[in-house]
């Protein structure tokens, strides 16, 4: 679609940025201490600075991109001659002071050589409109390496974990507890139920219906009874719960005394009645 | 943000710095957030403030002998628990049918319990309850070997929500549901799988 | 501690649990907090009510990919960075093209990201990315060598703050322009007086 009107524009003057070091760069590219702003014109670039050049740049779309917008020229019509003249001379610059030179800037370099001369090349008036500007896989390659290398920038901009900010992580205070099996009543409900079903499948043994509350006090009283002193009678009974409990409390300590279990004594006739442990005298052999 | 110049934004600083740290920090570091190092004391009465002004939150802040830090509070600990993944233990048959013999028939020994689930009970079954703080020895039966008798404790109440044994489950209807379930499948017992001893 | 019955005491056992993750908690998993669950809905109200209670404090509640967290202000971290000894990488350019292109072209082979940046991507640059937890294989492209497919994972989002990937920063409007390169015309490029035809 276009034909460069300049085919000497490799000789001509450059509207391409002189060849300097990159103001971006300018901080770091220290040489001898004192900052190295600008390359001299003569293209003498010490091996030291060149080093960071290479630095600077991601690789050679980096560098051309650098150069292009450097010159403010627009990047949709790149000036293939001037620009290639000057990138070469990056490259030439580098081999000249034996750097080892990444093949990717090597391979650019023949990129844009075989563009430009396709661009010089004539082309039939007919196949004008189908051709693609020679240039056009290279705009692409910018423009999609220069949206990257932003958002790369905007993206190390974001507020991120360490840098710009700390999660909050306070110490949990909790007791060191071993977690406890829950036991419902309706788990006690379902052994009971198969320890009544085992019994009746093997032996029939017949398992007493006791009255729970006669058993519950009469846990209740040998409870009382640790430690093994006498205990007088009637203290063992609470007049406050009523009646009822006080007929149970008195069955439990008949059923105490029937299973051997309190030893119950009276001095004399109306003396007051003691109740002790029977084993309290072996309690701890 | 510049250097704080109120106590304000002194203590504002000092709380990122706590709240941001699992682990207690020294009053010796904690001055180092300053580029002005405002002093040991100052820095400790800062830290009494903040302490004042978070007292009765969720979290709070205390000193022990390595520095300050944020804790939660130990109420919170029943909530913060249900957010951990692990299952709730399970006790053995064994434990649950020796629970509900001893739950039933106290005072008993473990010869009873032995008689009545018709197979030896581990001295670990019984262990398991009494370290629980559900069974204690209320005495000893005055036969041979004096065997221990085991009751259930008031914690054992307490942690089922009953007020007394008589609230437990009547037998009655026990052996009424067993022999409902018995008459729709012999082998049923369907909430409670069988696990080994 | 009985179960909150208040707005504010939902509020507190909120704010333990949260101040107290060092990691984001999903609402799902807070709303387990409760013994009756109170609702997505309402779980979400109190955590927008607690973020405003908190604005301007020394930390702030934010929601990012994984869930809702607390973290220090911005603003605090220079204050902060004088208790750490080492300072957190800063990282190349390389690795933050990297980073970029597999975050917004995502998944991506090795190839596809060398292919934009004409250079060599270095091992270690794909490396770094990953042991920082925010870069892994998603899998494989069906082409010879079955090279492996990159992508972003949450990690990434949570550590910047971001909910999703919808929330990267917009990319520079590209494809316009490519658009204007198939229609450019021969006499439209004034800043390219050589261009003619």
């Amino acid at each position: 679609m276009t034909a460069p009107g300049s085919v000497d524009a490799s000789v001509v003057e450059l509207p391409l940025a002189p060849l300097e070091t990159p103001a971006q760069m300018a901080a770091v590219a220290r040489l001898y201490g004192e900052p190295l702003l600008e390359l001299p014109v003569d293209l003498y670039i010490p091996p030291e600075a060149l080093e960071v050049i290479l630095e600077a740049f991601e690789g050679p779309l980096d560098l051309l991109l650098y150069l292009i917008r450097k010159a403010n020229v627009n990047i949709l019509d790149i000036p293939m001659a001037p620009l290639t003249a000057q990138y070469l001379a990056y490259v030439e610059a580098m081999r000249s002071h034996n750097l080892e030179l990444a093949a990717d800037y090597l391979l650019m370099a023949a990129m844009l050589l075989e563009i430009k001369s396709r661009m010089l090349l004539p082309r039939p008036p007919r196949v004008v409109e189908e051709e693609e500007d020679p240039r056009a896989e290279l705009v692409r390659r910018l423009l999609d390496y220069e949206q990257m290398k932003l958002a790369a920038a905007r993206l190390d901009a974001i507020p991120r974990i360490d840098r710009d900010f700390e999660w909050v992580g306070v110490f949990v205070a909790e007791k060191v507890v071993e977690r406890q099996p829950e036991v419902s009543l309706h788990d006690l409900q379902l052994a009971w139920l198969r320890i009544v079903r085992q019994a009746r499948l093997t032996q029939h043994h017949h398992i007493r219906k006791d009255s729970l509350s006669v058993r519950e006090h009469m846990s209740r009283i040998l409870r009382r009874l640790q430690g093994g002193a006498y205990v007088v009678f009637d203290t063992l009974f609470d007049a406050d719960e009523g009646a009822p409990h006080l007929v149970v409390s008195f069955l439990a300590v008949l059923e105490l005394v029937k299973e051997k279990l309190v030893h119950v004594t009276q001095n004399t006739a109306f003396a007051p009645i003691y109740v002790k442990l029977n084993d309290a005298g072996t309690e701890h052999t | 943000m510049q250097e704080p110049s109120t106590p304000d934004g002194y203590k504002q600083v000092l709380e990122a710095a706590l709240l941001s740290a699992s682990v207690p920090r020294p009053v010796s570091l904690l001055r180092r957030l300053f580029a002005d190092d405002p002093g040991a004391d100052m820095v400790r009465r800062l830290l009494d403030e903040l302490r004042e002004d978070w007292h009765g939150r969720s979290v709070e802040l205390v000193q022990s002998a390595s520095g300050w830090r944020f804790q939660t509070r130990a109420d919170m600990q029943v909530f913060l628990d249900r957010l951990k993944d692990e299952k709730p233990p399970r006790y053995s048959r064994a434990v649950l049918e020796t629970l509900a013999i001893i739950a039933y028939r106290q005072p008993v020994t473990r010869g009873d319990i032995e008689d009545i689930r018709g197979v030896a009970v581990s001295t670990n079954v019984i262990k398991t309850l009494e370290s629980r703080g559900w069974v204690d020895v209320v005495g000893h039966r005055e036969t041979p070997g004096r065997p221990a008798l085991l009751a259930t404790t008031r914690r054992f109440l307490d942690d089922l929500g009953l007020r007394s044994l008589t609230e437990l489950p009547p037998l009655t209807e026990i052996e009424r549901i067993m022999d409902l379930v018995e008459l729709q499948q012999p082998d049923a017992t369907p909430a409670a799988p069988e696990s080994t001893d």
